[in-house]
């Protein structure tokens, strides 16, 4: 069975969301789901060791169909890097996912629930394992559909869940049918779907017009999908109406997903040597980050509901990952990954945290964890720990990335955009600061509602902040891998 | 002068007399009075078009299977074709529309349709 | 259950009919097909005299020849009409029908509407009448005259 | 040059079409037209050989579509609040078609037999329905085996639109008010 | 015992101190005493560690590929640490009292937070490249933050504010960007003798380089970042005793000092002249903070502005890049605490002691607390730098180095700011001994604070004049 | 010109693409917009299936004959598969079009975005 | 035989162009539907034609799915003019269909 | 719409023709145009029709709404685990040549098992569509009774809760 765990990572919660559905019981729906992503995790915790070891690219036909014929999965440093951040976040939040979907969602939805949960994992992980371009795409479209399901599930809460769940689904289609043009392109070009191949026969006719456009149509669906500035509108009320839950999945995981996608096809299919990329794409995308980083922290500050400011925040960090990417370079490369990697533990940590206050009271404005410090003070240190980490507070996960962001700018002279990036993330400690400060230094209102905390609320989060500072001390692994995830794409030394 | 050039033949004039059928239905269907009159051009497009055509393709089948279905093609449109003018027709008078100049022996219908 | 076994006879030929590739499995499949098919059916409760109106359905190829005239004779006239729509003189009349079946009324019903100038407007099984709209006279007296409804009486039989 | 035509006609025709359904306002009438918008691609998809395609697309588009649109349309407002032209979007539409149309200007003429996409891998294709599978629609084998994972997953779609749309319709997550609003 | 014991005694102390704190919250006397206790055996460590030879670098672990965190016992660093060592046992018996004395609340946390401040400045001190300095500067504001707000009032909030908000932008905007700026150009952060970035950059930059440090270190007070120290006034006097003598600012300053030593190396910087202009700003900070201090009648108020001028000397050191010069700087790091805690554990004692805080209203009021204001006069001549006290000295070498650069005008500064302080700091001398008074204290009989105040302060001032005479210990050398 | 008749299909389509795409993102009514979506994703299918077309060719359903040329049959099983996957799209957006009426009254863009923005504003109130 | 073939093509999209005329115009909806009725007619015969046009006559089955289609659409409109929805309307609870 | 005997009566003997139609085109897809996911939503048609003639309920009747499920479920199941199959008979996932005798059967099975896959999710999801959306209306009715039913059970519960106390105390 080893050689099947390419798949197998994929194909237990795609094949376990039918069964869920199928379960009279809620806690079975919910403890398969447990199950699965659990299995998925390990799955792609062995893959990840396995690549690490060998350094070899795994190649799984499907169907027992060759490369450019049929469909296969990869596994190579980057997508082996990517999956376990998936699967690992998919694994912890649904173990947080008991107790806030039985506080948010009526009990006779929950195996539908838990199957569209699955399915939005799955077809996560498949964009990330997969080969193929158009496999891509179909993917896609499993995890955005159960995706717009689970964001419109806020509704029993917060009806503004369901324009929300529209939006995005406009949004998020329109963000597709461009990927399919550009992909259409490419292959009237090629003849090919699969990317390695794509790439050895784009070299012939790369410097066509048409390839140019392929690239602009796919970079933009990419940038709809992944909620780049100015395209990041249809996030916020998606993130923040949402059912608890999902948010924390959505926010650690899914823009991630389209980053990795726009990466192993902007990088991995036309190449950095791609004509027009290095200039014209790449400082569109530096540009967009950056103002995405300031856009997306000045909102944050202004906004009084903790799961809109953090998902205008996430506007935010996805700059900080296009920036990395729009270095062109394999360092730049490397900090998106890291960044990546540690902004979804980060998002994660915060999720689960502010989803722990807000099953109990329905609305996690700053009003409700007014002096909540002492009241769930395990359930605030994860926020504060959290926030510090986005501001990039030295021995966080933050700290990582962002030295190696700026250092990706330094490298390629970028000094302004590095200053802006500093400005940008120095302002994130004024959101941060304010709930810091509402929560730990104010006294609880007379008459607000108590909240407790008890470990099905707080481990799940303080999985993740155990986590995010373990990644600001001990990065060393992580950043190797996002190297080797870098050389996949851009040769070159460290 | 064999027999499958008389069949070519009569297929060929079928055709040609079916599209003619064809366009005075749809001609019908633009040019006469009211939505009751129109179903009648419809009628044409229905019947004497679809027939033809199907009868003249019927004879330049190549073999028995596309024959057979040329066959159940036609049997589909004659069941379907009439009731669909027949369900519209009456979908018009429940909802009150009368037909233009027209001497009826019967009162309007009881009000329906939308709420 | 016979309605089901005509029902499974009768898609088992339409299966054959439309297939064209007689192998072992396809001809198992058609059965299986033909006979799920039914089973639906009768679940749903269409399988029943006015959903398999056998009698009409095996005589229906003696008026064929018939109606195929009557139709062209229409169309015929149509066409004039719409050469020159001032001529449609429409009109409503009342047809009374005399047959004893649901189906048999419906198949008056649908054969005035097959015919141009004629439209089936609405049909009434208490009263066993047809509401036919007629693009001009002629078309409306041709419906009241008994010629065609004889002759889908005659299709019910007895 | 015969095909010119026909191609030329159907596509004005569907121009004509998606012009007229986003010009009404009368949503009855535009989804009307969209199932006929639907039902000329599908005949267009005949004239440019893709048999399956035209199949698929005549049974959803014009069918399946069509009629979950009319049941949406039974619940809603049947009309569409007038609206002015809009210059952004005009323009961004514009643009993008512009940058398409530039692109394909470089691509291989249309139907041109030495494009590489008819001699990349789709030979193999043809080759192997015959050879390895044995099935004359070569579509179904792409479909079904050679590009088989796929299918498994457009099926896993299918079955997500199923939970997605009785979790949001037919779910129970709803809020009271909601429920005082439709029984008033 | 190693240096590296000594080093994770230093370190590991002040945290076992805090964990023993939380651990002891329902016993105050046992969580105070054990405090003092480590306090103690700290300051010993850290005695001892100063009298070491320099040791080898302490490595601790790696986070990635070239950033590390290790420790460096070289001689700037250890003098920090014996400043920050020797003067918290010093400050923890004062703390002790204060609190009491003023009836402050949430003791333990004030505790806690004090002792994870020493750590951190602790691992300032021996940082022994950029990334590890930069983390424990980052654990310095933060942990110093609840100490600012402790009394949570709406004005201590906004205070803290103002604190976190210059301290942490101005290192995550400029120092870090410094930082990681180094480890693009030179591949390293780590702290070497004569400096690493020679070589790997176009002198040009080099004046920007040194900007985004010079501001970055928030701490450092130098205008125009200064404003959060006279801010944050508002916390208890423990804490401003904290911030000016024995913590931030000096970590602050330290810091600037260490980067232009061992990063910069101060050749290099003489050679560019790319410090001239931080020369002309240290000056500018010098006198403008002294003219601002003298408008200040509050007493802590005129005591922040003082410490910014103060500052001022080190960053000039720093900028005359010269042995002597920088020498000069090392050494006021250490005369400007002893002298300036004793000044700060003044102004506590008098408001716990008689609730006064404005100057005005201590005329006579050294001849009620004649020991208070002896301790006083003793601090303030030393920062004056009057022989013989310790601040005498460190004057004396910025002079000469400021000769030696041939900076002339920085002579004239010098002077000019000497006698400002005499006049802003000898007021409050001259008000208490000689003035009649005008307060309405009811009796003139000696009413001092309690004794573990008082002795601190003693304590504190016998340190300065015990520096005049053991400068032979604190003189470094640099090189160069 | 010349290349415009050679490309003449693809122009059209990327015509028509156009207008869905307007739709999309002009028009504020929400069932509207998945009409729109529908056209434009249908064009980009019409795209697709140009491509697949071959000059002479047939459907690539084998006839046994080598001599025939066929349609790349890639293209069909692609738009098969996107086909399918609009009509999911299609019954969600569908479903939650009814579910935003039933609670707001209105599937208007702008009306929505008012009732939205009156009630965060209520909300920010009470904070 | 092809020029036959291509005439009738001719003339169905002739008949289909007068018939979206009609759409268009209406004036009442039935009309539409009306319209659109012979519209998916005419589609029917033009693929069949086409079928035979293009030389693969056996494509017929799409012909036949049209037919289908046409009228389970036609059905579909007039029930939703009728009720308004294409469910249960009216008096009708659950449960209590005929 | 039974009220209008002619279209009852040709939806009648229309309806089983179209499900037969279905499933020739679901099995035939090796030959010709379609295969599953066309004769899947034939097959829905079907039910579509029968629906809006007749009622939904007569629609569930036939097909209820637990069977459905299972179908939906079902056909996704039978899909993944053919492939599944050719992973225990050592083959990669979706490999159909373990599956026969030779390649080639194997293939046809495979295509065959796969296929029908398709066109049981997809009638049974088309069919749970369109009973979702034109139920929209009675499933709105049912939901507001069942609450109302459960408050006035809460109600009865609190209430009994109560007087139990009540009765207690005394
Ligand atoms: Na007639
Ligand atoms: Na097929």
């Amino acid at each position: 069975m080893m050689q099947h765990l390419p798949i197998l990572q994929v194909l237990l919660p795609l094949l376990g969301a039918p069964l869920a559905a199928l379960l009279r019981h809620r806690d079975m729906a919910w403890g398969l789901a447990l199950l699965l992503t659990g299995a998925a995790f390990l799955i792609s915790i062995i893959l990840f060791s396995q690549q690490q070891m060998t350094g070899e690219t795994l190649v799984y036909d499907l169907g027992g169909w060759p490369a450019p014929i049929g469909i296969v999965y990869v596994i190579d440093a980057a997508s082996a890097l990517v999956l376990p951040v998936i699967s690992g976040i998919a694994f912890v939040a649904t173990i947080a996912a008991r107790r806030l979907v039985e506080a948010e969602i009526d009990a006779r939805d929950h195996a539908l629930f838990y199957a569209a949960w699955l399915l939005t994992i799955a077809g996560m992980l498949g964009q990330v394992t997969t080969g193929d371009a158009f496999n891509i795409f179909v993917f896609l479209e499993i995890s955005s559909l159960s995706a717009y399901a689970l964001v419109a599930m806020g509704a029993g809460r917060d009806r503004r869940a369901l324009p929300a769940a529209f939006n995005y689904l406009i949004l998020g289609t329109v963000g597709a049918t461009f990927y399919v043009i550009g992909l259409g392109l490419l292959y009237m070009l090629t003849g090919t779907l699969n990317l390695v191949d794509l790439s050895d026969r784009l070299a012939d006719v790369q410097s066509t017009r048409a390839a140019f456009t392929a690239l602009a149509f796919i970079a933009l669906g990419l940038f709809l999908k992944m909620a780049l500035f100015p395209l990041h509108f249809w996030l916020v009320p998606a993130y923040a109406h949402a059912p608890s839950a999902v948010s924390a999945l959505m926010a650690a995981t899914a823009t991630k997903v389209s980053v990795y996608v726009l990466i192993r096809l902007v990088f991995g299919v036309f190449g950095i040597d791609f004509p027009g990329l290095a200039d014209a794409v790449g400082l569109l995308v530096l540009t967009l980050g950056i103002a995405g980083a300031f856009v997306g922290t000045l909102a944050a500050i202004l906004e009084t509901d903790l799961k809109k400011l953090f998902a205008q925040s996430s506007i935010a960090q996805l700059g900080y990952m296009a920036i990395g990417i729009g270095a062109m370079s394999a360092t730049g490369l490397a900090a998106a990954f890291i960044h990546l990697f540690n902004h979804a533990l980060m998002k994660g940590a915060l999720f689960l945290a502010i989803g722990a206050i807000a099953a109990q009271v329905g609305r996690a404005g700053m009003g409700t964890i007014q002096g909540a410090g002492r009241q769930i003070p395990l359930t605030m240190t994860a926020i504060l720990v959290g926030g510090l980490a986005l501001i990039g507070v030295p021995l966080t996960a933050g700290f990582i990335s962002k030295l190696y962001l700026v250092r990706a700018l330094l490298e390629q002279d970028f000094w302004l955009l590095a200053a802006l990036t500093f400005i940008s993330s120095a302002l994130a400690l004024a959101y941060v600061w304010k709930i810091i400060e509402t929560a730990w230094l104010k006294e609880r209102p007379k008459g607000a509602p108590v909240l407790v905390e008890t470990p099905v609320h707080y481990v799940p989060a303080w999985l993740m902040v155990i986590a995010t500072i373990g990644f600001g001390i001990f990065a060393s692994p992580l950043v190797d891998a996002a190297y080797a995830a870098a050389h996949v794409f851009i040769g070159g030394a460290r | 002068m064999s027999v499958s050039v008389l069949i070519d033949i009569i297929g060929m004039v079928s055709l040609c007399v079916g599209s003619l059928a064809v366009i005075f239905g749809a001609l019908g269907l633009l040019r006469l009075g009211d939505v009751y009159q129109r179903m009648h051009g419809t009628g044409i497009v229905d019947t004497g078009g679809a027939g033809l055509i199907l009868f003249g393709l019927l004879m330049v089948s190549p073999d028995w299977t596309v024959t057979v279905r040329l066959i159940l093609i036609g049997f589909i449109l004659v069941m379907t074709g009439p009731t669909a003018t027949h369900a519209i027709a009456r979908a018009v008078r429940v909802s009150g529309e009368e037909p233009d100049n027209v001497k009826t022996g019967r009162k309007k219908a009881a009000k329906g349709g939308r709420k | 259950m016979r309605q089901i076994a005509i029902s499974t006879a009768l898609l088992y030929v339409l299966w054959l009919l439309l297939s064209g590739h007689y192998t072992g499995l396809l001809l198992t499949l058609g059965f299986l097909s033909a006979l799920g098919a039914s089973l639906i059916a009768a679940r749903m409760g269409v399988l029943d005299e006015e959903g398999l109106p056998m009698a009409i359905l095996l005589r229906l190829p003696k008026v064929t020849l018939w109606l195929i005239w009557e139709i062209l004779k229409s169309n015929w006239g149509v066409v004039k009409v719409i050469l020159n729509p001032q001529s449609a003189k429409p009109q409503m009349v009342s047809v009374k029908a005399s047959q004893k079946t649901v189906a048999g009324l419906v198949t008056h019903a649908n054969f005035i509407t097959l015919t141009p100038g004629t439209v089936s407007v609405d049909v009434d099984e208490k009263k066993n009448t047809i509401l036919v709209h007629g693009l001009t006279d002629e078309f409306a007296q041709g419906c009241l005259e008994p010629d065609m409804d004889k002759k889908v009486s005659g299709l019910e039989g007895k | 040059m015969s095909g010119f035509f026909v191609n030329a006609a159907l596509i004005s025709l569907l121009t004509l079409i998606a012009f007229l359904a986003i010009r009404l306002h009368r949503l009855f009438a535009v989804v009307m037209l969209s199932g006929a918008f639907s039902l000329v691609a599908a005949t267009l998809f005949v004239v440019l050989d893709a048999v399956d395609v035209a199949f698929t697309e005549a049974a959803v588009g014009a069918g399946i579509s069509t009629i979950l649109a009319l049941a949406t349309l039974s619940l809603v407002p049947a009309n569409e609040k007038p609206h002015d032209f809009a210059f952004v979007p005009a323009f961004l539409a514009f643009a993008t078609a512009a940058m398409l149309a530039v692109a394909v200007a470089d691509l291989p003429a249309f139907g041109d037999v030495n494009a590489p996409i008819h001699n990349h891998v789709a030979p193999d294709y043809l080759k192997g329905s015959a050879e390895d599978i044995a099935i004359p629609n070569v579509v179904t084998s792409v479909l079904a085996s050679y590009r088989g994972f796929d299918t498994l997953g457009e099926t896993v779609v299918v079955f997500t639109a199923a939970i997605a749309v009785l979790l949001v319709l037919g779910g129970w997550t709803r809020r009271k008010e909601d429920g005082e609003d439709d029984n008033a | 015992m190693a240096a590296d014991t000594l080093i994770l005694a230093l370190l590991g102390l002040p945290l076992l101190a805090s964990a023993l704190v939380l651990v002891l919250r329902d016993k105050p006397n046992l969580r105070d005493g054990q405090a003092l206790l480590i306090g103690l055996i700290t300051a010993a460590c850290a005695i001892e560690l100063y009298g070491r030879p320099a040791g080898d670098t302490l490595f601790i672990l790696s986070l990635a590929d070239g950033l590390d965190i290790s420790f460096t016992p070289e001689p700037l660093g250890k003098l920090f640490a014996l400043v920050a060592g020797v003067l918290w046992p010093v400050a923890t018996l004062y703390t002790v009292g204060y609190m009491r004395g003023a009836g402050e609340q949430n003791h333990t946390r004030f505790m806690f937070f004090y002792a994870i401040a020493i750590h951190a400045a602790m691992g300032i001190a021996l940082s022994g490249n950029l990334l590890t300095l930069f983390v424990f500067y980052e654990i310095l504001t933060f942990s110093t933050y609840p100490l600012v707000t402790h009394k949570g009032t709406p004005e201590a909030m906004r205070a803290g504010r103002i604190y976190l908000g210059i301290l942490v932008a101005s290192s995550v905007i400029l120092l870090l960007f410094g930082v990681i700026g180094i480890w693009v150009l030179t591949g390293t952060l780590d702290f070497a003798a004569g400096g690493i970035l020679a070589g790997h950059i176009d002198p040009f930059y080099v004046p920007l380089l040194l900007a985004l440090f010079a501001f970055g270190i928030g701490k450092a007070a130098l205008m125009p970042l200064h404003r959060w120290l006279p801010a944050a006034m508002v916390a208890p006097t423990p804490v401003s005793a904290l911030l000016h003598a024995v913590a931030v600012v000096k970590a602050g300053v330290f810091t600037v000092l260490k980067v232009a030593v061992y990063v910069f190396g101060i050749d290099f910087l003489r050679e560019t002249g790319s410090s001239d202009w931080l020369v002309w700003l240290a000056s500018f900070s010098i006198l403008a903070a002294s003219i601002v201090a003298m408008s200040k009648t509050n007493l802590k108020a005129r005591l922040a502005y003082s410490t910014i001028s103060q500052l001022g000397y080190i960053v000039l050191g720093a900028a005359l890049a010269t042995s002597l010069a920088a020498s000069g700087a090392a050494l006021h790091i250490a005369a400007h605490a002893a002298g300036k805690i004793t000044l700060f554990f003044c102004a506590g004692a008098i408001y716990v002691a008689h609730h006064l805080t404005d100057i005005k209203q201590m005329n006579g009021l050294g001849r009620v607390m004649p020991v208070t204001f002896t301790a006083f006069a003793l601090g303030a001549l030393s920062i004056i730098g009057v022989p013989p006290l310790a601040g005498a000295w460190s004057k004396i070498m910025l002079m000469g180095g400021a000769l030696d650069n041939g900076h002339l005008l920085v002579l004239a500064v010098l002077m000019i700011s000497s006698l400002l302080n005499l006049v802003y700091l000898g007021e409050i001398v001259l008000r208490g001994f000689f003035a009649k008074p005008s307060h309405g204290l009811k009796s003139e009989a000696v009413q001092e604070a309690p004794l573990t105040m008082v002795l601190p302060l003693c304590l504190t001032a016998l340190m300065s004049l015990a520096l005049f005479f053991a400068i032979d210990m604190f003189i470094l050398d640099f090189g160069g | 010109m010349s290349n415009l008749i050679a490309h003449w299909n693809y122009f059209l389509v990327i015509a028509l693409m156009m207008i869905g795409f307007y739709a999309v993102i002009a028009r504020g009514n929400m069932v509207k917009k998945m009409v729109g979506l529908s056209i434009f994703q249908t064009s980009v299918f019409m795209l697709y299936i140009s491509m697949g077309k071959v000059a002479n060719g047939t459907a690539p359903i084998l006839t046994g004959d080598t001599t025939t040329l066929y349609a790349n049959p890639l293209p069909h099983v692609l738009i098969l598969t996107a086909i399918v996957v609009g009509v999911a799209t299609t019954a969600v957006g569908y479903a939650l079009i009814i579910r935003v009426y039933e609670s707001y009254g209105t599937i208007e863009d702008d009306e929505l975005i008012k009732i939205i923005e009156t009630e965060e504003n209520a909300e920010a109130g009470d904070a | 035989m092809e020029t036959v073939f291509a005439i009738t093509l001719i003339a169905l999209g002739i008949a289909a162009t007068l018939a979206i005329i009609r759409a268009t115009i209406g004036p009442t909806s039935f009309d539409r539907v009306l319209a659109v009725n012979t519209i998916g007619s005419i589609a029917v015969l033009l693929i069949a034609v086409y079928g035979f046009f293009d030389g693969r006559p056996e494509f017929l089955d799409i012909a036949l799915l049209y037919a289908l289609i046409n009228f389970i659409g036609t059905i579909a409109i007039l029930k939703f003019f009728r009720f308004g929805t294409l469910g249960d309307h009216g008096l009708h609870e659950e449960g209590d269909e005929q | 719409m039974h009220d209008d005997v002619v279209i009852r009566v040709i939806a009648k003997v229309m309806i089983p023709a179209v499900m037969l139609f279905a499933l020739y085109v679901q099995f035939h897809g090796d030959y010709g145009p379609g295969g599953g996911f066309q004769a899947g939503v034939v097959f829905a048609a079907a039910f579509v029709l029968n629906a809006m003639i007749f009622g939904l309920n007569r629609g569930r009747h036939a097909w209820p709404a637990r069977l459905n499920l299972l179908a939906i479920c079902g056909g996704v199941l039978l899909y993944g685990l053919t492939g599944v199959a050719s992973m225990l008979l050592g083959a990669n996932y979706l490999d159909y040549d373990v599956l026969g005798a030779t390649t080639q059967s194997g293939q046809h099975i495979g295509i065959l098992l796969v296929e029908f896959g398709v066109g049981l999710t997809v009638a049974s999801v088309m069919v749970a569509l369109f009973f979702t959306f034109a139920g929209r209306l009675t499933h709105i009715r049912l939901m507001a009774k069942m609450q109302a039913h459960e408050e006035a059970d809460q109600r009865k519960t609190k209430r009994k809760a109560r007087s139990t106390k009540k009765r207690a105390r005394k």
